[in-house]
């Protein structure tokens, strides 16, 4: 028991001196058992105040400090550094909360000075209990884990490889690239997307301290903030890497011809490919799933023929590894909504409906038309075109309630990108509100609707009927109040951006929040958006939410430096206020194990053991022990009892 | 009475086996209760009884003091019928004895046990080592003399029998049927439990009175606490003081923060086998309030605690539909 | 024989007998018995349903005790307006127990309706024996007749009311596909027909009709299978304009009893103008079945 | 001592409030900044989690002369440490239910969930329990501990 208290009560100027007589309120706590010291303070935050404080914790040799005035959301730490440095324990600074929850809610009368003096008598009461507790000091494995090979992983993995710290960049695909390689050129200046992403996927395949993982998956994740262990599966590529040159001899061999994932199965690949030319790691993949070789058989190496440096190897086996990692960059990116979504627009009988993603392999050099753009079913150069805006986004009853922020943007590049390819070309814009928020967006979206032969036309399309060849448009025209039907070649739907396949499974591994749509849920939405719920583990990209590519490269970016800041420390200093077990109490019953939030509980020989790097001290455990054998220093029974008893009676 | 020969020479066997080192069971007293006793010797074996009049309170000398100081007693053999082996399980789920420490024989087909007060209230006279069968819905008390009584089994079984779901073990090792398969008839359960019907029945005010008049007798000598099988903390809360959660003085305040913390600590626990009530010099209703909760989270919660041996604790788990009405605000 | 309650509707027992002619005879044939209700009365048509005021749905709730007297757990229906109209009353009074009460209470001389009819479309019961059933008992198979169907808006909207998807209905295409026919999947199938319009508006069924018979003869149908009065109506008797050509207008039940082997009269009972007689002959639709 | 004797005075119900940390302190410090009103009837314990009330602190807090009590967390979903708060809901339903069941009125234990942005909310379930406290008169079922 600390019985040479110092309470210390605020005016706070005239909030709380204004409804609380502050004199009776420090006769009555000078008499306060335990307390050795009440004095009062105009502005105790004040540089005076805290000198205050200071002096006479030395004069009266104060052991422990209570202090009368605002929320201790807002000065705890500042009253804590100013008992620290006059030689008390920080943890044996307690806060009254009179202002807030106190002088400025009630009238000024005689009950509000009662209750005033209730608050500094729990604060008294508490704070002749407190312990001195020291931060709890843990080790930091200085380096990272970026999941996701897309615009978002890479930045982020060059940001922190730059700072001089290993990172392992795990990519489910065969190789980098992510949704920005499928794109034909960026908005809002037309650069080509692959001539400005490239130098970025060669910076960080040949950065040192870079490991690129392709084919690869994160299959666990124990630990925590500052010691992570990290389990990547490696599925066999079946092609040795060191040994491939590049040189292609082995695609003319393969009889094998499947639809392209990269070209969303507008164009055909062969068993053993490269998905488009500036691929980095730079080296063929087999695709046993769709090869003719099923499981150990091999009944065809015409590509292993036709190999000169013999770097097909068909019996490669998947391998795992185990990281140990301080931090984890979750960059797993975006997906479109599935056509097959739309059944009111009859995708899945009619070729000529598209989205946004296919239209951009119809744009790139590297696609399948070779930048030609060229409709599906009959291959002819479509001479009308309609974009359907909103196709999914901002629509709760049927797709996803959010907007997707690129597709007006994307769908402006289109159209001028088509009116460039095909000058006398009819493009029709069904959209509801244009949104072009970025920097030069709404100047680029104007010269588009400058065009002559693009029409934006402000309403929905209900429906798509299939005319001879062509595909008349079922829409309205809400400014104009008409019903329009336009018949047109080709429709390209923007799709709304939802979750990459695979995310639920990734958080569940990683134990990350996500949000109703299953994007991952950030600490804070305003004030911390790259961080996830669960410290040590930061988000970049898409996986978030949608943005375009700058917003994702800065996201990425900020990620990046928030695992730098965490990086610096050489050790992780955590608070101090976690739980603590009694061993000689503790009855091995392991109901504490299954209500920690964190499991952070263990049982090892029949007792409770708290991993002091998972607790997070919510205490969520002490009353699920009847055995009263654990509890979260800071807020123990006796001192929570004991504050119960000063402000009942 | 002693064993049916097939029980005594198996619990012999479990002897020179050395699968076990001790076997707990019931021995027959005079006046209708039976004591529990531990054998530690295949020749004490024949002393053990399974009337329905001798049954103690069995479990709790599993996890007891005495048995927290005599480890030698384990592995340990208990002659357990359903309502046992459902305690057995509730103290499997929280890790108080591992399961390889007991040897569960298993008593099935279990009629019921008689209730000492309910029997000495209707046959005062009773004296002597008397002998009691149930056959079906009726209990025959014979002496030497011969057929003494015949009686309503509903009236004189414990409150635990007459609302038992667990006529068979639940889990077991050996099992033994206490009535013969052929004349075997599933007794009656009954679901009404006047007493807490009644109290439910009451106005708040009433309820107080009615606790109140209860409480004011507690004299606190820890008996229910010491009877209940699942009540073995090192270091009791209601006994400590630092911190101190209830006051030494006995009072109407001290003496209801002991029971309700009591009770708050047994929720999701207490398998309503009325052993506090049974220990309770004073006859404080008790098994009311186990029944009520026990009742409420099954209700609430669908929780029946014992029936797995590694459940999950109740309120150390939750469930996205719990939506009870304490957040009245938000109706 | 499994027997269910049947609730024909007025434009059955009238305009569009011929509807339910086939369709008894078809079920009979597919071992189910529609027992017809003792007495029911008009269900409200969608009329009622325009606005939320319960004492126009009287009338449907009123059917509904029928059936529950008759103790019968689901009642079928061939209309699409009738079991769009007992289905959204039947919704509606589930989830809303206090206008059930107040409804139970107004009708003081009916039992109090408990809510547990289940309303049924002959079309659904029909999906419910399932495809090999059906066609295992077909013994005229309409192999060369090109049908489309078409739906229009009460079988499929509102979607708690509906029998299939709004945008994308499949069953009857099923159904067809078991009797042999070819089936022909036309964009307009669940636009609307006109409904009432031809009352304020005379011209507009015209317009209705032949933007629909245009579209299906453009998908390479012959005729048109429906199940709801209301649309053969606008679509055969009043149809497109009378110098456009128009396609048969089948009730969907004709096609069921003459696919099943029903004598020709029971299928062809119904009054429509563009006579099928041709196109089923010339399919060789009208002969008896061959053993 | 300066405490004015409660009983002389018109009964003015005494209630603890066990308030989370991150959602309902904080909605507590907002209903400060908005400087709303409300009866000083409570007294406030901040907990870092509506997961670390221990039924027992009702029953020491109704010992110790309350009145009425108020366990305050965040919105179910919203915890900050996951699910403290859906723990709280069995704990206090549990006990809740024993208290009636001893004659002890419900109404005297209330859990509500109330977010940092809800500072009238905060405000409005003081004025309530203290309204609904008030109508169930002093706490009469036992004497209370000396102060």
């Amino acid at each position: 028991m600390n019985n040479r208290v110092g309470v210390f009560i605020c005016h706070c100027g005239k909030n709380i001196a204004r409804t609380v007589d502050v004199e009776a309120l420090r006769k009555e706590a000078a008499g306060l058992p335990g307390v050795e010291w009440a004095e009062d303070d105009m502005y105790l935050c004040s540089d005076p105040g805290q000198q205050l404080i200071r002096e006479r914790i030395a004069e009266q040799n104060l052991d422990a400090v209570v202090v009368a005035a605002c929320s201790p959301t807002l000065h705890t730490t500042t009253f804590r550094r100013a008992v620290e440095s006059a030689g008390v324990n920080p943890f044996r600074l307690e806060i009254a909360n009179i202002r807030e929850q106190c002088s400025w809610v009630h009238p000024g009368t005689a009950e509000t000075t009662h209750k005033a003096a209730a608050l500094v008598r729990s604060g008294v009461e508490k704070a002749r209990r407190t312990q001195p507790l020291e931060p709890i000091h843990v080790g930091l494995q200085r380096a990272v884990v970026v999941i996701g090979g897309g615009v978002a992983g890479i930045q982020a993995a060059l940001d922190i490889a730059e700072a001089g710290y290993p990172v392992h960049l795990v990519e489910q695909g065969p190789n980098l690239g992510g949704r920005m390689a499928q794109l034909s050129e960026t908005f809002p200046t037309l650069d080509c997307s692959s001539c400005i992403l490239t130098p970025k996927m060669v910076e960080v395949s040949h950065h040192p301290l870079v490991t690129i993982h392709t084919l690869a998956e994160v299959t666990d994740v124990e630990g925590s903030i500052g010691n992570f262990q990290v389990r990547i599966r490696q599925q066999p590529r079946y092609v040795i890497a060191e040994g491939c040159t590049g040189c292609g001899d082995c695609v003319p061999a393969c009889p094998q011809v499947v639809p392209g994932e990269f070209d969303r199965g507008l164009g055909a690949r062969k068993a053993i490919y490269i998905p488009f030319p500036q691929a980095v790691p730079f080296t063929y993949t087999l695709d046993r799933e769709h090869c003719l070789n099923q499981g150990p058989l091999i009944i065809c190496d015409r590509c292993a023929q036709a190999c000169e440096p013999r770097a097909i190897d068909f019996d490669q086996q998947p391998s795992e590894e185990l990281v140990e990692a301080g931090a984890i960059v979750l960059a797993t990116g975006c997906d479109t909504l599935p056509l097959s979504h739309f059944r009111e627009y009859g995708h899945d009988r009619h070729p000529d409906v598209i989205d946004g993603l296919m239209f951009e392999r119809l744009l790139s050099a590297s696609g399948p038309t070779h930048g030609e753009i060229r409709r599906p079913s009959d291959h002819r150069v479509p001479k009308s075109i309609a974009f359907v805006q909103c196709a999914g986004s901002r629509d709760p009853e049927r797709g996803k309630a959010y907007c997707s922020q690129i597709c007006c943007m994307y769908t402006a590049k289109h159209a001028l990108l088509y009116h460039h390819a095909v000058p006398d070309g009819k493009v029709y814009i069904f959209y509801i509100d244009i949104r072009a928020g970025g920097k030069g967006y709404e100047e680029f979206v104007e010269r588009v609707r400058a065009e002559d032969g693009i029409n934006y036309i402000r309403g929905k399309v209900a429906k798509l009927i299939p005319k001879d060849g062509k595909l008349e448009v079922w829409g309205v025209d809400t400014l104009l109040g008409e019903q329009v039907k336009v018949e047109v070649d080709l429709v390209v739907l923007a799709t709304a951006l939802v979750p990459s396949q695979g995310i639920q499974e990734l958080a569940r591994v990683a134990r990350v929040a996500i949000d109703g749509d299953g994007f991952l849920s950030e600490a804070h939405p305003k004030l911390r958006p790259v961080e996830s719920q669960t410290r040590g583990i930061y988000l970049a990209g898409t996986a978030q939410g949608p943005r375009d590519i700058s917003a994702t490269v800065a996201h990425a970016a900020g990620a990046a430096s928030k695992v730098l800041g965490l990086f610096s420390h050489d050790e992780l200093v955590e608070e101090p206020t976690i739980a603590r077990v009694n061993e000689a109490l503790c009855r091995g019953c392991s109901f504490c194990v299954s209500v920690c939030p964190y499991d952070a509980i263990s049982l090892h020989e029949g007792t409770a053991h708290v991993n002091e790097t998972l607790c997070r001290g919510c205490g969520a455990c002490t009353p699920a022990c009847f055995a009263a054998a654990l509890g979260p220093r800071g807020f123990e029974d006796d001192q929570i009892l004991a504050q119960i008893r000063a402000l009942a009676c | 009475m002693s064993l049916p020969q097939v029980l005594d020479r198996h619990l012999r066997d479990l002897f020179g086996s050395g699968r076990v080192n001790s076997v707990l069971g019931a021995i027959p007293t005079r006046g209708p209760l039976g004591m529990a006793q531990l054998a530690r010797t295949p020749e004490e074996v024949e002393r053990f009884t399974l009337s329905p009049l001798a049954c103690p309170n069995l479990l709790v000398h599993l996890t007891s003091k005495e048995a927290r100081l005599d480890p030698t007693r384990f592995p340990l053999a208990v002659l357990a019928r359903g309502c046992e082996t459902r305690m057995l399980n509730q103290i499997f789920s929280e890790h108080g004895l591992r399961r390889d420490q007991v040897y569960v024989v298993g008593l099935a087909h279990c009629p019921g046990a008689i209730d000492p007060r309910r029997l000495s209230a209707q046959l005062p006279v009773l004296r002597g080592f008397p002998e009691a069968t149930i056959e079906g819905e009726e209990v025959v008390i014979r002496e030497e003399s011969g057929e003494l009584a015949r009686l309503a089994r509903t009236e004189l079984v414990l409150e635990r029998c007459r609302h038992c779901q667990n006529h068979e073990p639940l889990i077991d090792d050996y099992r033994f049927d206490l009535v013969e398969e052929a004349d075997w008839i599933e007794p009656v359960s009954v679901d009404e439990d006047p007493g807490v019907e009644a109290i439910d029945a009451m106005i708040p005010i009433e309820r107080w009175a009615y606790w109140r008049s209860q409480l004011e007798r507690c004299i606190r000598c820890h008996a229910c606490r010491d009877a209940c099988p699942l009540c073995y903390c090192e270091n009791c809360i209601l006994e400590r003081h630092t911190p101190c959660w209830v006051k030494r003085s006995v009072n109407l305040p001290e003496n209801t923060a002991y029971q309700l913390l009591r009770v708050m600590h047994l929720v999701g626990r207490c398998t309503a086998c009325g052993e506090c009530e049974r220990a309770c010099p004073v006859d404080l209703p008790l098994g009311l309030m186990m029944r009520k909760m026990e009742n409420l989270v099954r209700e609430y919660y669908g929780h029946r605690s014992g029936l797995d041996p590694s459940g999950e604790h109740l309120l150390s788990i939750f469930d996205p539909r719990d939506t009870t009405a304490t957040a009245r605000l938000e109706q | 024989m499994t027997s269910l309650a049947y609730y024909p509707g007025c434009s059955l027992k009238r305009f569009a007998s011929g509807c339910e002619i086939a369709g008894l005879e078809a079920a009979r044939r597919l071992g189910i018995e529609l027992v017809e209700l003792e007495r029911w009365n008009c269900c409200g048509t969608v009329f009622s349903m325009s606005s939320g005021e319960r004492m126009h749905h009287l009338g449907s709730l009123r059917n509904l005790v029928r059936v529950q007297e008759a103790g019968y757990p689901e009642v079928v229906t061939m209309c699409a307006m009738c079991q769009n109209t007992l289905r959204q009353v039947n919704n509606e009074v589930r989830g809303d127990g206090d206008s059930l009460a107040m409804m139970n209470r107004f009708m003081d001389e009916e039992p109090a309706y408990r809510g547990e009819v289940e309303v049924l479309h002959y079309l659904t019961l029909l999906d419910r024996l399932g495809s090999e059933a059906i066609a295992a008992r077909v013994e005229r198979p309409l192999t060369g007749l090109r049908v489309a169907p078409y739906y229009g808006c009460t079988l499929v909207r509102p979607p708690s009311a509906g029998i299939d998807d709004p945008e994308d209905p499949n069953i009857m295409e099923r159904l067809l596909e078991a009797l042999g026919a070819k089936v022909v999947r036309d964009p307009m199938r669940v636009e609307c027909c006109g409904a009432y319009m031809g009352v304020s508006k005379p011209g507009t069924i015209n317009v209705r009709a032949s933007a629909i018979h245009g579209s299906a003869r453009n998908s390479g149908a012959e005729a048109l299978a429906t199940m709801c009065p209301l649309c053969a109506h606008n679509l055969d008797a009043v149809g497109p304009a009378p110098d456009e050509p128009a396609l048969v207008v089948f009730y969907f039940t004709q096609l069921v009893a003459l696919a099943l082997g029903a004598k020709p009269e029971q299928c062809l009972a119904a009054t429509q103008r563009v006579d099928p007689r041709p196109l089923l002959s010339t399919k060789g639709l009208l002969e008896e079945p061959q053993p | 001592m300066l405490i004015g004797d409660r009983k002389q005075q018109s009964y003015e119900p005494r209630i603890v409030a066990f308030l989370c940390n991150w959602c309902a302190y904080a909605g507590a410090d907002l209903a400060g900044t908005q400087r709303l009103s409300y009866p000083p009837n409570v007294r406030v314990i901040r907990l870092m989690c509506s997961g670390r009330v221990d039924p027992g602190f009702i029953i020491e807090a109704f010992l110790e002369g309350a009145d009425g009590v108020i366990v305050a967390g965040c919105h179910p979903g919203e915890c900050h440490y996951e699910h403290g708060n859906r723990l709280a809901e069995r704990r206090m339903t549990t006990l809740q239910h024993l208290l009636g069941f001893i004659g002890i009125e419900q109404a005297r234990v209330r859990l509500a969930w109330v977010s940092a942005a809800e500072g009238r909310k905060f405000a409005q379930l003081i004025e309530t329990t203290v309204e609904e406290v008030r109508a169930l008169g002093p706490f009469q079922q036992f004497p209370r501990r000396a102060p």
